[in-house]
């Protein structure tokens, strides 16, 4: 049940990925990588509980962390053309 | 098992998009959901150390350092321009075959090799067999961690570790000396 | 021949990543574009230490509670835990180098105005 | 044979070396220098004489300096042939430092600290060729002293010195390291050994093609020798000054070759050996056309130090063909010939540069009557140049005698023509010299080229009393060498006894 | 405390590391020294641990204190304990000479990080030809790699930046390569140990992964000491990096790169593997001239002294391959005392060149007119390191070179001695070349080089101790010969 | 970015989360994944993200440039000097057994690994800022 709810949500982000690479505009693709990130988060989930295994709740965490500056830099960057 | 068959695939969609894309900006950000792929592919093999380090460190530094070696160069990849006429137009042509040429060769003596390796997840393939079962009978024992990796990672090979990080802090000076202008002190 | 194939899917995987990988650093012009073709190449060979350590049935390698035998765990419930070590160190070294990797090509913009290797080489050609 | 363990052997060859860096020291001081060059000179000289009294009576020297590794020594020998050799150059070095002073004063050159630093060091690597125990040992001398006269080729400075200097380094480099190193590395490998043995050491190891291949390369590789084709270097080495040209390319530097060829010939291979293959022989034919062509050569040079080094290239393979012909009367000519060649070629250089410092002229259509101005100095010259041709009671006439004597014992009768035919070549060019000096009539063209600032009257530092005499000699140092060797040459006619006795020791065993 | 001597002899130059940087945020002066102290200390160290291996045999220590195969291990033996010794030497003296050669060329504001990464550099060499587990050799090529990257990028010339670049590529392709070879051992012996591999590996030596793996090393290492096809990266690596790197990239980064595959192929397979399993030596055979003759040709053809010492570079690595692909005890040892006389020759060789663009600020050969006259001293030791690279008797070129060749010889491979003749040949021509201009031409303005500056003493030493050094050995070889035939005859496992 | 008030505003909250979390992976990896690197690179991303947010000049004023400076050698500093001390206390280098002034065996070992975790984590954590603020500043700066 969950493996297959993990599958479905992996199929998904073959939508996603297909806007990241695709394009046209930035935002279409931040947004893919940004959802795809997301999606990782809840697949990850989803296997930590497959394998009864807590600390994947750890590594999703990061992920989301990670993503959420990933994506800060991004935008930052598309903006003003500049981290700093 | 299916996941890791679409994960693969999209892995290498993704490397694919990621490297033939003009726009580097999303070539970067394409490497970054690769890399996000990549960790959430190594969950899937149990190895949670390594995709832990990878989600840090390949999907959030790596896009960051890029996108800050963006932000200070140039965002779109230049055409590539014609190195000037040549006398010999098919000699241009096929040096840039060798490239090419160089890639297969290498993935042909990569595939020659796998050929003699044992089948993937095989549980009685020599590398689980030698060493590997010493870390996970006695690391509880001899080092009082239950996560053998970390048992591994500073223990057992704990000297390993020490050259990581003197390549991360040799890394810093390299940067620093090739970056910094201005000092203080 | 299809058990071949089949049997060991992920290694031709790591190794159609690594040609990508290595095409990108060797035959592209852009300097960024090769630092991104060398993430790619290096985490090939990741991802073939990482396979090589799977084992059929095998959980992750930490141990599933102290009272589940402290003292001799069945070391065919765990997966290798050695070359995520190796990979572990690997990863550091892989973002050093682009670290590193990124400061030259800053460099390189600086002194040339331009990050393609062609134009680079003209430049260098002009100035001699 | 009583060997002597005792460093004298290297003690020769260091006089010069230590002169050498004495020189270098007091470069600011002329005088100073000067004297250290002749005592130098001297003390080897004496050095010399004394190992020569026990070498006579049949003692040898040897002296083990260093090991590099097991097999490699640096090592020194005195024996026969060395002492004859050493005796021959040293003795000359004295004469040619007095000349070499009166040149370089006489004519102001550049860079004279220089000029006698590289002397004294080409004078040591010279004993250290002569007084080698072994091959490697040889070789190392043998390169020191082509690295240690490019400084005096290229002494002008002039690019056209430059360019004959890199010639002769070239040839001379070039050849001995793709030649002889290789010669050198075989013997090693096949014989086990590199020592100078009486009798040969390759004796009935290696096959004969190897032993073929290896005599081939000796031959090209010891350049110094001048035989032909690897002889082109000599004219070229010609750029540097006079008394350079009348030591080393009359005695040291050429000397070292064909007295490394006799080493090699007498106690590498072994006269049986040479015999056995036919080698000796080949190399005899190889000598004799040497003599013929270079000596048709000569004929054609106008400019006298040219035609002079022809005639060496010719004269050495003298040598050569009288240790080829490997009878021991053509041994004893040919060893003979080192002293005696070296004596009459080093009167002629010293006469053409005689003629350079006073008259500043260098071609052979120049010199018409210049015999009644410089009256000794071309009496000196033709005593030379028969000499060379071979005429009683000139030293000349005793080495070409026991060639023939040679040989016909060996029954070479082809070489009797060749020596007959080289004679009469010897005679065509240097006889209209002598006619054109003394019987023909003065040019009245332009006076000598004069150097400016040049002039021998501005010459403070060096004795030139000619000028009251109506004569316009060379400065009396100068003359006094020639006039020396030229003496020397009648001497040993009628006193060979020293030398002969030493080359039938040699010949002997 | 000697028992600990293996691990300090590394942890010496990192210490090193770590105190300069400290030091740095304090007092910047004080770099020099500390970097100095530490690579002579490491060099006592070391030079220790050859004399004990020479009395007592391997030394092996283990880290942590884990047993190999499960702990890392570091074994001195004859050949790690040789290469430890030359290499150590060579930073000392280079060390010696950075001082005052950094503060002109590379600048006050970079002095301090210039020795910190001199110093990381140092630590991984020496701990690559130490180590006795091959990942570990990875993470300290890593480790010598990156910093000589930057290294080699503070240049003066703008063009350095892009030769590091090219550098890093080609170097990471090669460390990459290394890494995927270490994993297919690992994949079939399930150990990382080299003592434990080489006793694993033969029952293997049918499989085609082992094969692979035995692909990759020398590719992977070769890219990194610059083998004959892949040497492209080290032309304008070397020479447009400072002087001071040119010299510890070509003596030590090279020779290290070049030890770490010999382990490889004598300690981890065996020399029956190598020599008879896989046609690696025919491949040499075929390689090597054609790199010692090109790059002979080639270092002829330029007028830039640095490049023409970087092509011939690839030329002396050929010759040192060259002893290793003839397989007998006389040629590994004369690759063995090449791999020293290289070191000490090219070092040397970046060194004075370094010291003449100091004074000058000249890179081209016909630029140096007269310096015979106005800087004599230098041309003088010049002079010394040219007859050595030439191979002339009497300095330590022609002793290995002889070995070499009597190695060719008792191969049966005589083709080679020409070979090596020629190459000597074009190389005297090349160095002459320079000796000629200096000591035979009247420099331009004499007064021109007196004026600008003075080389210090600090500078000249080391150069000078390098080219007695070069003389020593040339007249006492046995002192070299001794330990590298021992390290020979080990690796060829006759002992 | 002067005037995105959620962006500033959700960062000035998560920062402090994010470094609670980094030191917890750094303290955890002995019982669960993570360890001192990963936990470094999360340390040293919620300075970036500060950066990044609120400018480098705001981000130095935080971490000076001599601060990031000190700490990244000293991690180093701290994992090789524990190497030695394990040497005094008579074991190998790195041997945490032999840490003196311990005594019981696993409790040196497991204190050792800690004191190791947490000098790479303060390193890399170091390094990682460095390399953005190097990386990110303007040339004109």
């Amino acid at each position: 049940m969950l493996e297959a709810a993990a599958i479905i949500v992996v199929l998904a982000m073959a939508l996603v990925l297909y806007r990241a690479i695709k394009g046209p505009m930035l935002y279409d693709r931040a947004l893919a990588v940004n959802v795809i990130g997301t999606k990782t988060v809840v697949v990850l989930a989803l296997i930590g509980f497959i394998y009864d295994r807590p600390y994947f709740l750890d590594i999703a965490l990061v992920y989301a962390l990670i993503n959420f500056i990933a994506t800060i830099a991004i935008l930052k960057y598309s903006e003003t053309g500049g981290l700093g | 098992m299916v996941i890791d068959f679409i994960l693969l695939f999209f892995v290498v969609v993704c490397a694919v998009a990621s490297v033939s894309m003009k726009d580097l900006l999303g070539s970067v950000m394409i490497l970054g959901a690769y890399s996000l792929l990549m960790a959430l592919l190594w969950t899937r093999y149990n190895s949670v150390d390594v995709a832990f380090t990878e989600a840090a460190v390949g999907a959030g530094i790596t896009t960051v350092l890029l996108i800050a070696a963006l932000s200070r160069t140039f965002r779109h990849e230049e055409d590539p321009e014609k190195p000037g006429q040549s006398i010999f137009p098919w000699l241009t042509r096929i040096a840039r075959l060798i490239p090419l040429g160089v890639v297969m060769l290498t993935g042909a003596v990569l595939i020659y090799g796998t050929l003699d390796m044992p089948n993937f997840s095989d549980p009685a393939a020599p590398a689980n067999l030698h060493v590997a079962p010493y870390y996970i009978e006695k690391s509880v024992p001899e080092t009082g961690s239950i996560n053998f990796v970390t048992a591994i990672l500073a223990s057992y090979r704990g000297y390993d570790t020490l050259g990581e990080v003197t390549v991360i802090f040799t890394a810093g000076i390299c940067v620093l000396i090739l970056l910094r202008r201005r000092f203080h002190g | 021949m299809i058990e071949i194939i089949a049997g060991k899917y992920n290694y031709w995987i790591y190794i159609s990543l690594m040609m990508i990988g290595f095409y990108a650093m060797i035959a592209k012009g852009n300097l960024i574009k090769k630092i991104v073709g060398l993430n790619i190449f290096q985490t090939a060979v990741f991802l073939f230490y990482i396979s090589m350590a799977v084992r059929e049935g095998s959980t992750a390698p930490i141990l599933l509670s102290r009272a589940h035998g402290a003292l001799t765990p069945e070391t065919a419930t765990y997966t290798n835990p050695l070359p995520h070590v190796l990979i572990l160190t690997a990863i550091v070294v892989g973002v050093s180098v682009t670290a590193v990797a990124l400061a030259l090509a800053i460099k390189i913009y600086r002194a040339y105005g331009t990050l393609d290797e062609y134009r680079i080489a003209k430049l260098e050609q002009d100035a001699e | 044979m009583e060997a002597i363990h005792s460093p004298l052997p290297f003690y020769v060859m260091a006089v010069s070396l230590i002169a050498a860096g004495l020189i270098r020291l007091s470069k600011d001081r002329p005088n100073l220098r000067e004297f250290w060059t002749i005592g130098a000179a001297l003390v080897k000289f004496s050095l010399v004489l004394v190992m020569l009294r026990h070498v006579l009576a049949g003692q040898t020297f040897s002296y083990r300096l260093l090991t590099v590794f097991p097999g490699l020594d640096i090592a020194f020998r005195v024996d026969p042939l060395g002492i004859f050799f050493a005796v021959t150059a040293s003795l000359l070095w004295i004469i040619t430092s007095f000349y070499s002073i009166g040149y370089v004063r006489a004519l102001d050159e550049h860079a004279q600290t220089r000029y006698f630093t590289a002397f004294a060091v080409a004078l040591s690597a010279t004993m250290g060729v002569a007084f080698s125990a072994n091959l490697f040992t040889s070789f190392i001398f043998y390169e020191i002293i082509t690295l240690c006269t490019f400084p005096l080729v290229a002494h002008k400075e002039t690019p056209e010195a430059i360019r004959g200097a890199r010639l002769y380094l070239t040839y001379l480099l070039g050849t001995s390291i793709a030649f002889q190193l290789p010669a050198i590395f075989l013997t090693y490998t096949t014989a086990g050994t590199l020592d100078f043995t009486a009798g040969g050491i390759l004796a009935g190891k290696g096959s004969d093609t190897l032993i073929a291949i290896i005599f081939v390369l000796f031959m090209a590789g010891i350049a110094k020798a001048a035989l032909m084709p690897f002889h082109s270097w000599l004219p070229a080495a010609m750029v540097a000054p006079t008394p350079v040209s009348a030591l080393l390319h009359a005695v040291a530097v050429v000397k070292t070759g064909v007295f490394m060829i006799l080493r090699v010939l007498l106690d590498i291979f072994g006269v049986d050996l040479l015999g056995d293959l036919g080698l000796g022989t080949a190399l005899a034919y190889a000598a004799s056309f040497t003599i013929v062509v270079s000596s048709v050569i000569a004929l054609r040079q106008d400019n006298l130090k040219a035609r002079l080094a022809y005639s060496t290239i010719s004269q050495l393979s003298y040598v050569i063909l009288g240790a080829a012909l490997l009878a021991p009367a053509a041994v004893t000519g040919g060893i003979m010939h080192i002293v005696l060649h070296a004596f009459g070629k080093i009167t002629l250089f010293f006469t053409a540069g005689a003629i350079y410092v006073a008259a500043h002229k260098t071609k052979i259509s120049e010199l018409d009557g210049i015999g009644r101005s410089m009256p000794f100095t071309m009496t000196a010259f033709t005593i030379g140049a028969l000499s060379m041709i071979g005429v009683p009671p000139l030293g000349g006439f005793l080495s070409k005698w026991y060639i023939t004597l040679g040989a016909v014992e060996a029954g070479q009768f082809p070489i009797l023509i060749v020596l007959v035919v080289s004679t009469i070549l010897n005679a065509c060019y240097f006889l209209p010299i002598v006619y054109a000096a003394f019987f023909k009539p003065p040019q009245v063209a332009a006076p000598a080229r004069s150097n400016p600032g040049h002039g021998h009257e501005e010459e403070p530092h060096i004795y030139w009393p000619w000028k009251k005499f109506g004569l316009q000699e060379a400065p009396i140092l100068m003359v006094a060498a020639l006039t020396f060797t030229a003496l020397g040459t009648i001497l040993l006619f009628f006193a060979p006894s020293g030398f002969l006795a030493l080359a039938r020791m040699i010949v002997g065993g | 405390m000697s028992l600990h001597f293996p691990v300090l002899v590394v942890l010496i130059p990192l210490f090193g590391a770590l105190l300069t940087f400290f030091a740095g945020l304090f007092r910047r002066t004080w770099a020099w020294h500390i970097t100095t102290y530490a690579t002579l200390l490491s060099f006592v160290v070391s030079l220790d641990l050859l004399m004990s291996v020479r009395a007592t045999g391997r030394i092996s220590y283990w880290l942590g204190g884990w047993a190999p195969p499960w702990g890392i291990e570091y074994v001195v033996d004859y050949f790690s304990g040789y290469i430890l010794v030359v290499i150590s030497f060579i930073s000392f003296m280079i060390a010696v000479f950075a001082g005052p050669y950094v503060k002109k060329q590379i600048g006050p504001e970079r002095e301090l990080n210039f020795f910190v990464l001199y110093l990381l550099l140092i630590t991984g060499l020496l701990g690559m030809v130490i180590t006795g587990d091959i990942f570990n050799v990875y993470v300290f090529l890593e480790i010598a790699s990156l910093s000589g990257y930057a290294l080699v990028a503070v240049g003066k010339k703008r063009g350095a930046v892009v030769a590091s670049y090219n550098y890093l590529i080609l170097g990471t392709v090669g460390a990459v390569f290394v890494l995927l070879g270490i994993g297919h051992l690992y994949m079939v012996t399930g150990t990382l140990n080299m003592a434990d591999l080489r006793e694993r590996l033969p029952d293997l030596y049918h499989s085609r992964v082992v094969l692979t793996a035995f692909v990759f090393f020398v590719i992977g290492f070769g890219l990194k000491f610059a083998l004959f096809p892949l040497h492209t990266w080290l032309l304008s690596a070397h020479s447009l990096a400072p002087s001071a790197v040119s010299a510890i990239l070509a003596a030590a980064v090279l020779k290290v790169n070049l030890y770490a595959l010999m382990r490889v192929m004598f300690t981890v397979f065996t020399p029956a593997f190598v020599y008879e399993a896989v046609p690696i030596t025919e491949i040499f055979f075929v390689i090597t001239p054609i790199a010692i003759l090109v790059s002979s040709v080639m270092a002829l053809a330029q007028t830039n002294i640095k490049r023409m010492l970087a092509y011939s570079s690839i030329g002396q690595i050929g010759f040192i391959v060259l002893g290793i692909a003839l397989a007998n005890e006389t040629a590994l040892t004369g690759s063995l005392l090449h791999m020293l006389n290289h070191a000490l020759m090219k070092g040397g060789l970046f060194l004075l060149a370094g010291v003449i663009i100091y004074q000058t600020d000249r890179y081209h050969i016909t630029d140096w007119k007269g310096l015979g006259k106005t800087m004599p001293l230098t041309m003088l030791v010049f002079t010394i390191y040219g007859l050595s690279m030439v191979g002339v008797p009497l300095t330590a070129g022609f002793v290995s070179k002889w070995y070499l060749a009597i190695g060719a010889l008792e191969a049966g491979r005589w083709y080679f001695i020409p070979v090596i003749l020629v190459s000597s040949l074009l190389t005297a021509v090349y160095f002459w070349r320079i000796i000629e201009w200096g000591y035979f031409h009247e420099p331009d303005d004499p007064e021109d080089a007196k004026d600008r500056c003075h080389v210090p003493w600090a500078m000249m030493i080391p150069i000078m101790v390098m080219a007695f050094l070069l003389l020593f050995f040339g007249v006492a070889a046995f002192i070299p010969e001794g330990p590298a035939r021992q390290a020979a005859a080990m690796l060829l496992g006759m002992q | 970015m002067a005037e995105h008030v959620i962006i500033k505003t959700v960062s000035r909250l998560m920062i402090p989360f994010i470094q609670l979390f980094s030191l917890y992976v750094i303290a955890h990896g002995e019982l669960g994944p993570g360890g001192g690197f990963q936990g470094g690179v999360i340390l040293g991303a919620s300075f970036i993200l500060y950066a990044m947010v609120f400018g480098l000049e705001e981000g130095r004023k935080r971490i000076s440039r001599k601060a990031s400076d000190f700490f990244n050698p000293t991690g180093l500093f701290i994992y090789a000097v524990i190497g030695i001390f394990c040497i005094l206390g008579g074991g190998r280098y790195l041997e945490y057994d032999r840490l003196p002034l311990i005594g019981n065996e696993i409790l040196a070992s497991q204190l050792g690994i800690y004191g190791i975790e947490i000098g790479v984590g303060i390193t890399v954590s170091a390094v990682m800022t460095t390399l953005f603020f190097e990386m990110a500043r303007r040339d004109d700066d």
